[in-house]
């Protein structure tokens, strides 16, 4: 598995793979996790993490010491592409693989990128994020969360939310003040925290759609190794902004197959019932598509000219489009319906077209808000004053 | 009470305070949830208790003899808090059939009398809110009719005693039927919704007994149409307004990056636009009002309009709330999405957008 | 003229005046001076403003004494849906009207009510209005023009901008700034300027439409009497914005019969020439009809509710309202054209929808950018914080 | 020069550099409204002194042989300086010319040779860009047709030498024909315009003598309208980004209320809203480009969506930029109305936005 392979043997391994997985011992597990869908099928996705990582396919451009396997950029967008292509599922270590792992392989020791880094590409290890919390929100330099030094520990206090996943990881990535005088950036650290122990609770948030992606995590004198600290004591604003990088990364390439798969389902869906000929609504559709193919050419321009990776600048343009792309596509999938998208199943069950109304409602919000976005790119890419 | 000015806005400010005590945004919240899906105690409470039905009910058929404007704000009132249930409808029906003459003066005499709770069912599927096209008959004649047909996302029927129908005799003509739900061969399935403050009833009905309400060669079922858009027009009217005011009290008190987040001149633009748009649905529902109340001809034109206007303003300050709100607005909890999917149900209740568009554009004679 | 009149009466009578009005005299005058034509027939609308004056239809509910006629809030509605209805031509003396008048009324002493009102109401005089400067837009309180106190004069030097019909008016009122170590609010002082006199310049400025309706006007030791001070010295603010308030009052009720016959024009040319078969022009002319309809239910509620005028909060909504509409209207009247807009007659002479699509930008920046007004309404009327 | 990414920069370099000395949009300001409406000066100085017409003409027809990017480059430096009269019109046609094949060989030797500046002749009154109703006729064959017929909005031919035209022969079929503009039957009248950067002409032929350009049985009337879209998206792209980048200029240095006005939230996320629309358009520009650089046969689905994008963006940056200036960006004399004139005429020309995107949803296949 050393030797690089073209874009096109790439391409098409893993579109074999992924038919033969899809068709045979996961089949059940085709469409289940996807954005509003968290909640769905468990234990058997996180089934699907290993069986990806026993594949090789997770840690795409790691060193292969840790796992990883040689991978272009493009290679890494086909992986996307094809993923989202075949209908695979939400991925349960998609914390673990664009927070984490790039997060190590930048700062980590070489004793934790050997301890944490094969379990992810393993699909063994869940991690969570724990940034946002109650009062903060898109103001990450207000971590109120204290971690207090108590010889090679640290005891954690203080309370996360929007923590996806939290109730399944295994552990939690962790922002908190361990300067206790310290204000804004100053004084964080970035700590490694298991969350099987007994100072952790985790208590799930119910959201608009009914169903419970996020959670709360509450730490009640909850204990870290030092060794599990990430980069210098103080420095973890650094460290945590490194992974923001990331996490607006390589995926949103792959991202637009998927896209492309829901517009699509939305046009069949419009041409059946008569909506398409509907001019306003039609005329709504066509410019979804010319939407979505600006973004399509901008990641294409992107990839071109981005080498290593994104800079935060292009990640915060491609976050802003497709998080306002998608919420409109939510929108338009319920008008499309008319009247019929009221009706919901027993349970406040929501179908595809309800599902993407509500929980796209969260993509302008989640990962750095619209304004956030709006707030960078006026002050870095333009250069306005603050 | 002799409908003065005054005389309104006590009457507003005596329903307000009791729905503040036993209807307020949290207790929505809960009934919402219920299997019932509203709350049969405060009917009863606005109904027999406070009289509410008889409000705009003439003298003589033994109600308090008001004008239109005393319903529409209890219809407001009833809006702002997302009220699930028929209360609304109740209202919507009474104006209706007031406006619909001496023939529908047996049925309000009834309601007051029985202290009846009501529904309005005139869409159907394939037809959707294109009176044109319905399709469910009446047979009979005189006072006894039998309908047959299927009413389709129907508001209020889950907790209205008689559903007022729009169909079609033997010689094509439309008209307006009252139905007991209890009767024979009326089935209701209530939904579960994506608005849940708004439940949603397929109403089926075979050899139904039904009582005609309004009078052969009217325009009964428009009537009907307009009053349910009106309903929707004020309800949004009043729904966007207290969004608005439930966003722009978490900015003034919500800090980030060391100040309240209602100071950054983003946001604050954003906010005076939406209060641009709450005062422009508020006028506009006003307006409606006004017609109703003096029986303007541009009844049909004017409802349309409103029920536009009033939706989208709906929907943009909702969809706003839960931006301006952040990640607590996109919690189950918190109340800004029940006025987004408020919102999205009277956009897409009695016409889409595109249908009632080219309305106003043809009733407007443009 | 003393005897109140019914709201009939008054609307059948200036029908009737306009009328005989416009199809005798100044029939010429019809339609000339509107929005982006104020270069047009000076001389007759000059003579038009004395013959509204001679018939006493200026300083609708001035005080008699003043040459004012007694006329409810209703009546100077009808008056201006009257006068849109006619054609009427485009009002030189709307600042003097519309903005002195009413604010010598509140604020001026008797003898400056004495003078200056007569020679309003008799349509002599015409007034403009030196607020902006450059440098300072839409911030009033940023005034630089010094008035220096000399005997029983004020020596005047500075410049101000976007002053309108200041080539052709008699009369001036300045905000200077009379205390010359203050900022902000404080220290300015409202003069009454005459134009007519050495130290006053004025040079028109060349707009995006190639035509003039605004000037500059330099001041260069211009003079003004003290007795021609409206309010006490360094009171100016306080003076120039209760003319604000005034200045987006009752004829912006009147207006709205203006923007019908706009858009009844652009409706009628888009029947004519195809576009109103293409869905999405037809929608956005209906969706126009249905602005107007807003705008005119808002003028009605406000009406209903004024008594006395409007507040500036009311006036805030109405004007970003109809300038953001109107805006909106005139590039929808190209789009109507089609590629054929793009052309125009000799010397850029620019016919109704390309003069209308231009103009109207000005709509949105002049008298309160959309900017400001939401600043007003975002602090004063929901009070979020500063 | 071999075409590399580094020679294409050099190229772009060199001709932004004598655009920014001879022809800057306070030049382009004071050509415009001079009799003819161009700089006859840097037309010379592109041409004959730089040889800019020969860039992507074939070497072995004389030229320099270079890529489609080359002629790009130049388009969008002088899309971004708003640079009247034929320039980019002769690059355009000279882009279709080589995209038509051997047949059109002939017209471009005869261009280097002649340094011809072209311009290119669609709309006709009542057809608009729609090809299918093109009514001009060419009568003839071979080597020798004589055209008749009115083309109207015809951009650069106040400028320009020959002017490619599209007309049907006697079979009905439609073909790219080459018309000398000085001629016998032709006539060329320009008009003073809306967009004053870019002057429209009516041509009138009469029995005009005319080479025939494309090949039959091709698709040459369709190349040359996808080359012209293409010429509005990358001059509208370039257009945008230099329009928000003197108002973000301006925003940073303008002070009100004691701050630059750069510094007010509410502006500053409107710009970067304006930031993505521009990189947006700037990307499909680009992806245009790779197309029409391929040869894929997505190009007319591509310029039609880049013309749409393009476009538009630049309208809305044009019109924020005004709005952001305030007072001053309403003056003639500033530059900020020439770029929203220009997205105005971007817009309207080479087909409206219904019909564009009508073609845009039929091409994708929707």
């Amino acid at each position: 598995m050393g030797a690089p392979v073209s874009d096109e043997q790439f391409r098409a391994e893993i579109r074999g793979w992924l038919q033969e997985a899809l068709t045979g011992p996961f089949a059940e597990a085709v469409g289940t996790g996807g954005e509003g869908r968290e909640h769905e099928a468990h234990e058997l996705r996180r089934e699907w993490e290993r069986h990806l990582g026993r594949a090789g396919w997770i840690g795409l451009s790691w060193p292969t010491e840790y796992g990883g396997r040689p991978a272009t950029l493009a290679q890494q967008v086909i992986f996307h592409e094809e993923y989202a292509r075949a209908g695979a599922p939400g991925r349960l270590g998609h914390m673990s693989e664009q927070l984490l792992g790039p997060t190590l392989l930048a700062f980590g020791t070489p004793e934790q990128k050997a301890r944490f880094l094969p379990r992810i590409t393993s699909g063994e290890d869940i991690w969570c994020q724990g940034y946002s919390e109650p009062g903060a929100g898109s103001d990450l330099a207000g971590v109120r969360t204290r971690a207090e030094r108590r010889g090679d520990h640290y005891v954690i206090t203080g309370q996360k939310v929007w923590t996806s996943l939290a109730h399944l990881a295994d552990w939690c990535f962790v922002l908190c003040r361990t300067d206790p005088g310290s204000t804004r950036h100053a004084g964080l650290s970035y700590l490694l925290v298991p969350m099987n122990q007994p100072g952790v609770t985790v208590r799930p948030i119910t959201q608009l759609t009914g169903t419970s992606e996020f959670n709360e995590v509450f730490f009640d004198e909850a204990v870290a190794a030092v060794e599990h600290r990430v980069g210098a004591e103080g420095e973890g604003w650094k460290v945590a902004m490194g992974t923001l990088g990331f996490e607006r990364g390589v995926s949103t390439l792959g991202q637009q197959i998927g896209f492309r798969r829901r517009l699509d389902a939305v046009i069949a869906r419009a041409r059946s019932n008569g909506a398409w000929q509907e001019p306003a609504l039609r005329d709504r559709l066509v410019d979804a598509y010319i939407g979505l193919e600006v973004m399509r050419h901008s990641a294409v321009r992107l990839l071109a000219s981005a080498g290593e990776g994104l800079s935060g600048l292009e990640a915060s343009i491609s976050k802003l489009q497709w998080a306002t792309w998608n919420r409109s596509l939510g929108e338009l999938a319920v008008d499309v319906e008319g009247a019929g998208a009221l009706l919901t199943g027993p349970g406040y069950e929501l179908d595809d077209a309800q599902t993407h109304f509500l929980f796209s409602r969260a993509n302008t919000i989640y990962g750095g808000s619209n304004e956030i976005q709006r707030n960078i790119i006026a002050e870095r890419l333009l250069g306005l004053p603050r | 009470m002799t409908g003065t000015p005054e005389d309104l806005a006590e009457i507003r400010a005596s329903v307000a305070e009791v729905l503040d005590g036993q209807a307020d945004l949290r207790r929505t919240h809960e009934v919402m949830v219920g299997e019932r899906g509203y709350d049969p105690l405060l009917h009863e409470l606005l109904t027999a208790e406070l009289g509410l039905l008889g409000l705009v009910v003439p003298e003589h058929l033994g109600g308090l003899g008001l004008d239109v404007p005393a319903a529409t704000a209890v219809i407001e009132e009833l809006g702002a808090r997302l009220v699930p249930g028929a209360l609304a409808t109740s209202l919507t029906a009474i104006l209706a059939a007031r406006a619909l003459g001496p023939s529908a003066e047996p049925l309000l005499a009834r309601v007051v009398d029985e202290q009846l709770t009501l529904a309005v069912a005139l869409a159907e599927d394939g037809a959707g809110w294109d009176l044109g096209q319905t399709a469910t008959r009446a047979t009979g004649a005189g006072d006894e009719w039998a309908l047959t047909g299927t009413k389709t996302v129907v508001p209020g029927a889950e907790a209205a005693r008689v559903v007022l129908v729009t169909a079609r005799n033997e010689g094509g003509e439309l008209g307006v039927y009252a139905v007991d739900r209890a009767a024979d061969g009326v089935d209701v399935r209530t939904h579960m919704t994506l608005d849940q403050t708004r439940r949603l009833s397929t109403v089926r009905l075979r050899e139904a007994a039904a009582t005609r309400v309004d009078a052969p060669g009217g325009d009964g079922a428009r009537v009907l149409l307009d009053h349910v858009r009106a309903m929707l027009a004020l309800e949004s009217a009043a729904a966007a307004r207290a969004c608005l005011d439930l966003t722009v009290d978490y900015l003034k008190v919500r800090e980030q990056f060391g100040r309240p987040i209602g100071s950054f001149q983003a946001l604050k633009h954003r906010c005076a636009d939406l209060a641009v748009a709450v005062a422009g649905a508020r006028a506009t529902a006003d307006h409606l009002v006004t017609t109703l109340r003096t029986g303007a001809a541009t009844r049909s034109h004017d409802a349309a309009l409103a029920k536009l206007v009033c939706a989208d303003t709906l929907m943009t300050v909702a969809a706003e709330a839960i931006q301006l709100h952040g990640g607590i607005g996109f919690t189950f909890e918190h109340h800004a999405h029940l006025f987004f999917k408020r919102g999205k149900s009277a956009q897409l209740l009695a016409g889409s957008a595109a249908a009632v568009r080219a309305e106003v554009a043809a009733l407007a004679g443009l």
